[in-house]
């Protein structure tokens, strides 16, 4: 928790907000205060003034400089709806940055990133700021059509469910995020390697399950409905271990970020199985 | 807005309830903004600071034993409100007077401790402990009974809707609080919440606080069930906001005794309804979970005023 | 939106309420459509007509004699609601019976009367007059008692929160009400709605409706006073729909007296929670005011998934 | 009420949302159906959907044509707030036309039109139906920036309270509307003049007293907050003369238009003041 950044309550406006894929958006914000932020970290945004929703909606943070900031957001319901709806120059008030984020990178560490979908800005971000040549940074989708390509660049490796449809010049294997790694013979087995995933619950099961059998470590980015975003309603709390017995901690406060050993809910089954993670999960692919 | 007319206080202002003088009178409701410590460190552009021109910090709920709360998802947003059942989570009356309170009290948070428990003579004790631990505090300013939390099945319901619960837990309290101000927080799922009001008063209370969360439900269309797993959640923010001043109202020219107004409060205009009404304080709930300046921004506004 | 899962019922299909065929489960609101005619030649390019697979229109609420209201604004709007006094203005249950419901019948309008009277045994009289004038006409299919309006002083309050006084009124109506759907609209500023939905059955309803309006009220900033002249309205719109909901669950779980939900309804969505919920029907209220369309888009809607 | 035009429930797209004055906006709406309505009548309008007001707005009709509407309004609280933010394309949803016109010509009839601020559309529109060569078409503002210059054209007389920055080619009186027929000798006295006024309290009540000291006939157009527009909610009642007693009729169908010398509160007193009036009456002059 220390040497995490002051929250600000910042008011914004809209520069970009356009379909970076067939169903990402991306979401570019100037501030009225200085902002920054640690990969891993999320925002809680929100329309200004009598068309706020009663509760802010969660997004993490893709990217932040000086006194922007930048999501990736599908639309889902009726926050992210009117998200998309809004063009540039129109306000939103931006609080952050909140939460856990990912661990800064060790002395000779080898990192997996590994996002599925819009679960994609925690681990794009911890990559822009900490990424070395020998790491492996992964990004799974449902589709061709969903891979935010522009953004992604040379250096991820992508794969896709579902491999109809993509166009010449990219390349995507086919399955889900994992796969990209599992055999990989470049990464060694052990401690010295840490995957930070986020996405759907069974990306993060999958890469629990995958790290236990190599002996990773990873740090998982989890989502919960959330009222407050900052530790005050009791709205988003999962069950982690704790010594020997499982206690209640706030999803927007002691996490996002959790050590992957320390959540039942994930490592406690054998099976990846899909629905039975936390009320909410990122939408997205794997 | 403009000042209207009429307004004339200043509610930013110390003022006195019952024993105690209070630094102001904009508050943040229980439940809403934690133990008051979450956003000592933020910032905002237009505004100094959450705590800036606050009366008090009420807390988070505290009951006798830590509790977990109430199954997940505990909220669901309505489109001009919430639902929560939240269930009381909390660190216990242990740890919150131990590690807490002090803490509050070392950052110089005004605050008014929000207890509940299972039976009335529970506040007895909690009252003594909190007096003994914390009288030589300048912070601490008074406890405010939640008689009134619909998500709780043992202290639910008829806890607080009955009058001579009500006034069992106040005189409880009132006996080990004599320099704090106690207040009783009411449920508006009552037919005659004046009758509340009256018990509480004769009781001992220096104010009651109106209202708590109203009982709704929603449903999940994807699965025909409430989205919480309990049915029930208690309804808060701007939808309830008349409803909070209907209640307001029957108190304060039903029986007179003083009332802090709270129920959908986000901005100065909202906050001015229930001052209008004669509330001598209010309280800021749903509006804190989406803005920590909430409150802070009401207080500035109004401050603003007393000096021009 | 999808036809949910869970959804099999077809609720633009007649079915049975008590002695009783209706067209349909998706109605309009008493007093939210006046009485059913001034809509008559409305036209839309997206729905037939505003009549158009409706199960019933309940008429605004007829008294013995005709009623002026109250004072002017009878009316507030609150961000996610409205406020209203209108204080039962009717033309009188004589020109009713005499102009009003030949014209329904004629017009071939489903049609549910809506009565209200100061004193229980006041209905006797209506219903037994409504009987011996309407027993031919076949779009006439039943009364609902309105023993919840909080905007009428004599009738108001305590008149429908008591269960025996449901009871009486009911009792009273029933008796000469044998081949027509007898319905009570109940109160939902009461702590537990259940009880007077039991006293409700027990003397014979078919179903209740629930709820009316929820006590509010609004001040104007200007002033420092309540908008309406009689400081309390009664709080409708999509604000009271987890109200409503949560009533109407109370109801169904707890007594399994069937109900018609009203409260918040404006859209296909809002109508299939009641449903959800286990509600016979449903009635739009407020929605329709805006737009006279609702019900019917509505009924459209659900209409036509039961087709596919 | 006979040969009222039936009213459509429509959608409708946002063509125009323009100042053309310093405080009046002029709306253009195209609707998704043909739109017939006669002077005098009203809409009520909405934003649809999610955003939508509890109650609708009233507004009376400018002009329409084949099937657009256009409105003149004045920004005085949170619904006009938001239709004035209204672009184009825009949608919204438009019921009308509602309510009972203003009498049509009858053979020999001269007409005084008295219009003050807001209350412009419905004597606007029947004077660009009916009028004729002898009759007076007269406008009132508070000053001389409000009045929609464009729009009267050379035909209309103008009255300002203020004439302080009058440009040049523009003609106004100053003081109230009335006072721009009150002593016109072209005018007959008599019952062959009828005045149609629409404004604020004031001026109806000195449009109702000039009347009677000429012996002509007045129809004034009210405003009362309104429910639904259409007669079913009783939330918008004006009292009116019946034969020997009062009674109440609605507003918005059976009005707004009404006879002044049926409403007690119009006539009963003998000097017009303020603040007695219907809980709204149109802003604007006079
Ligand atoms: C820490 C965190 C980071 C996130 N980062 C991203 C991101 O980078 N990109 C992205 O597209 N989405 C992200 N999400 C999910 C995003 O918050 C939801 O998609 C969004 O809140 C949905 O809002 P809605 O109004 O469109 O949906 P609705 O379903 O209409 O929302 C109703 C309520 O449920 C909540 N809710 C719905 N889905 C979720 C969910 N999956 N997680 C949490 N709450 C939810 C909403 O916040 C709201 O309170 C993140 C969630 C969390 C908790
Ligand atoms: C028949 C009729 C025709 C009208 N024609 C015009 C017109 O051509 N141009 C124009 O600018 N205005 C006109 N008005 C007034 C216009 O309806 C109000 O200015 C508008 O409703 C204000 O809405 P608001 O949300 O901005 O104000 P708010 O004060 O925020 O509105 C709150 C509530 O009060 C009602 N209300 C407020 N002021 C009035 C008012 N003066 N009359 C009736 N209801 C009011 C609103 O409809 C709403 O329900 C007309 C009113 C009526 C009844
Ligand atoms: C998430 C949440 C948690 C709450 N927890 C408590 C609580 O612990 N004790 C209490 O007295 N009230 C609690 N309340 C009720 C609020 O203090 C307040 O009375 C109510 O929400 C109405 O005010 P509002 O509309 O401003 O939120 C809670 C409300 C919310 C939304
Ligand atoms: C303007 C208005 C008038 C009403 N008049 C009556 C009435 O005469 N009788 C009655 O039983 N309910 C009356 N109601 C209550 C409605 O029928 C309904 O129960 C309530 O408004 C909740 O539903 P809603 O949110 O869909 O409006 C009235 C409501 C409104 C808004
Ligand atoms: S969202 Fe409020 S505590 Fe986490
Ligand atoms: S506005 Fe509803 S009757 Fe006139």
């Amino acid at each position: 928790m220390t040497g995490r950044p002051a929250a600000v309550a910042a008011f914004g406006k809209v520069i970009a907000n356009e379909l970076v894929s067939s169903a990402f958006h991306r979401l570019d914000v100037v501030l009225d205060v200085p902002f920054a932020f640690l990969p891993g970290q999320f925002v809680m945004i929100n329309e200004p003034g009598p068309r706020a929703w009663t509760f802010s909606r969660p997004f993490s943070i893709l990217a932040g400089d000086g006194d922007t900031v930048a999501l990736l957001y599908r639309v889902v319901g009726r926050g992210t709806a009117a998200l998309a709806a809004l063009g540039p120059g129109s306000p939103v008030s931006v609080l952050g940055p909140l939460g856990e984020p990912f661990p800064a990178p060790a002395e000779g560490q080898v990192t997996v990133l590994l996002g599925g979908g819009v679960g994609l800005p925690p681990v794009f971000a911890w990559w822009r700021r900490w990424g070395q040549p020998g790491d492996a940074a992964c990004f799974g989708a449902r589709h061709a059509g969903e891979v935010p390509w522009g953004l992604l660049g040379d250096t991820w490796r992508v794969s896709v469910d579902d491999p109809a449809g993509l166009a010449a010049g990219h390349r995507a294997a086919s399955g889900v995020v994992t796969s990209l790694v599992a055999d990989d013979a470049e990464l060694p087995d052990g401690p010295r390697v840490v995957t930070l995933a986020c996405g759907p619950w069974p990306l993060l099961r999958a890469a629990a399950a995958l790290a236990r059998r190599r002996g990773w470590r990873c740090w998982v980015s989890l989502e919960e409905h959330m009222g407050c975003g900052y530790g005050v309603c009791k709205g988003c709390v999962v069950r982690v271990a704790d010594g020997g017995h499982e206690r209640n901690a706030t999803c927007c406060q002691d996490g996002p970020v959790f050590d992957a050993e320390r959540l039942p809910g994930l490592v406690g089954s054998d099976l990846p199985t899909c629905g039975d993670g936390p009320t909410g999960a990122k939408g997205g692919c794997a | 807005m403009k000042r209207p007319d009429w307004w004339r206080s200043d509610a930013t202002a110390p003022f006195r309830l019952g024993p105690r003088m209070l630094p102001g009178r904009v508050w943040t409701a229980s439940g809403c903004f934690g133990y008051g410590l979450a956003a000592h460190d933020f910032t905002a552009a237009d505004c100094a600071s959450p705590y800036a021109g606050l009366g008090a910090v009420v807390t988070k709920t505290v009951t006798p034993l830590p509790r977990e709360g109430n199954p997940m998802p505990r909220l669901v947003e309505t489109p001009c409100g919430a639902l929560n059942s939240i269930g009381l989570e909390n660190v216990g009356f242990d740890a919150f007077l131990t590690t807490v309170l002090p803490e509050l009290e070392a950052r110089g948070v005004p605050t008014i401790v929000s207890l509940a428990a299972t039976t009335p003579e529970d506040f007895g004790p909690m009252v003594r402990r909190l007096h003994d631990a914390a009288s030589g505090f300048r912070h601490w300013h008074g406890v405010e009974l939640n008689l009134s939390c619909p998500n709780v099945a043992e202290g639910g319901h008829d806890f607080g809707s009955s009058p001579a619960t009500v006034a069992r837990c106040v005189a409880a309290a009132r006996a080990d609080l004599p320099d704090r101000a106690l207040l009783a927080k009411l449920t508006p799922n009552t037919a005659d919440i004046a009758q509340l009001a009256v018990a509480a008063r004769d009781a001992g209370v220096d104010a009651v606080s109106a209202i708590n969360t109203v009982v709704g439900l929603d449903v999940d269309l994807r699965t025909g069930q409430p989205y919480l797993p309990r049915r029930f959640g208690g309804y808060s923010g701007a939808a309830i906001l008349p409803i909070a001043l209907a209640k307001v109202d029957q108190i304060v020219r039903g029986t007179g005794v003083p009332v802090v107004g709270v129920g959908g409060i986000a901005t100065v205009e909202d906050a001015l309804k229930f001052f209008a009404l004669g509330a001598v304080a209010v309280q800021v709930g749903t509006a804190q979970m989406r803005d920590p300046f909430a409150a802070a921004r009401v207080a500035a506004a109004l401050g603003q005023w007393s000096s021009s």
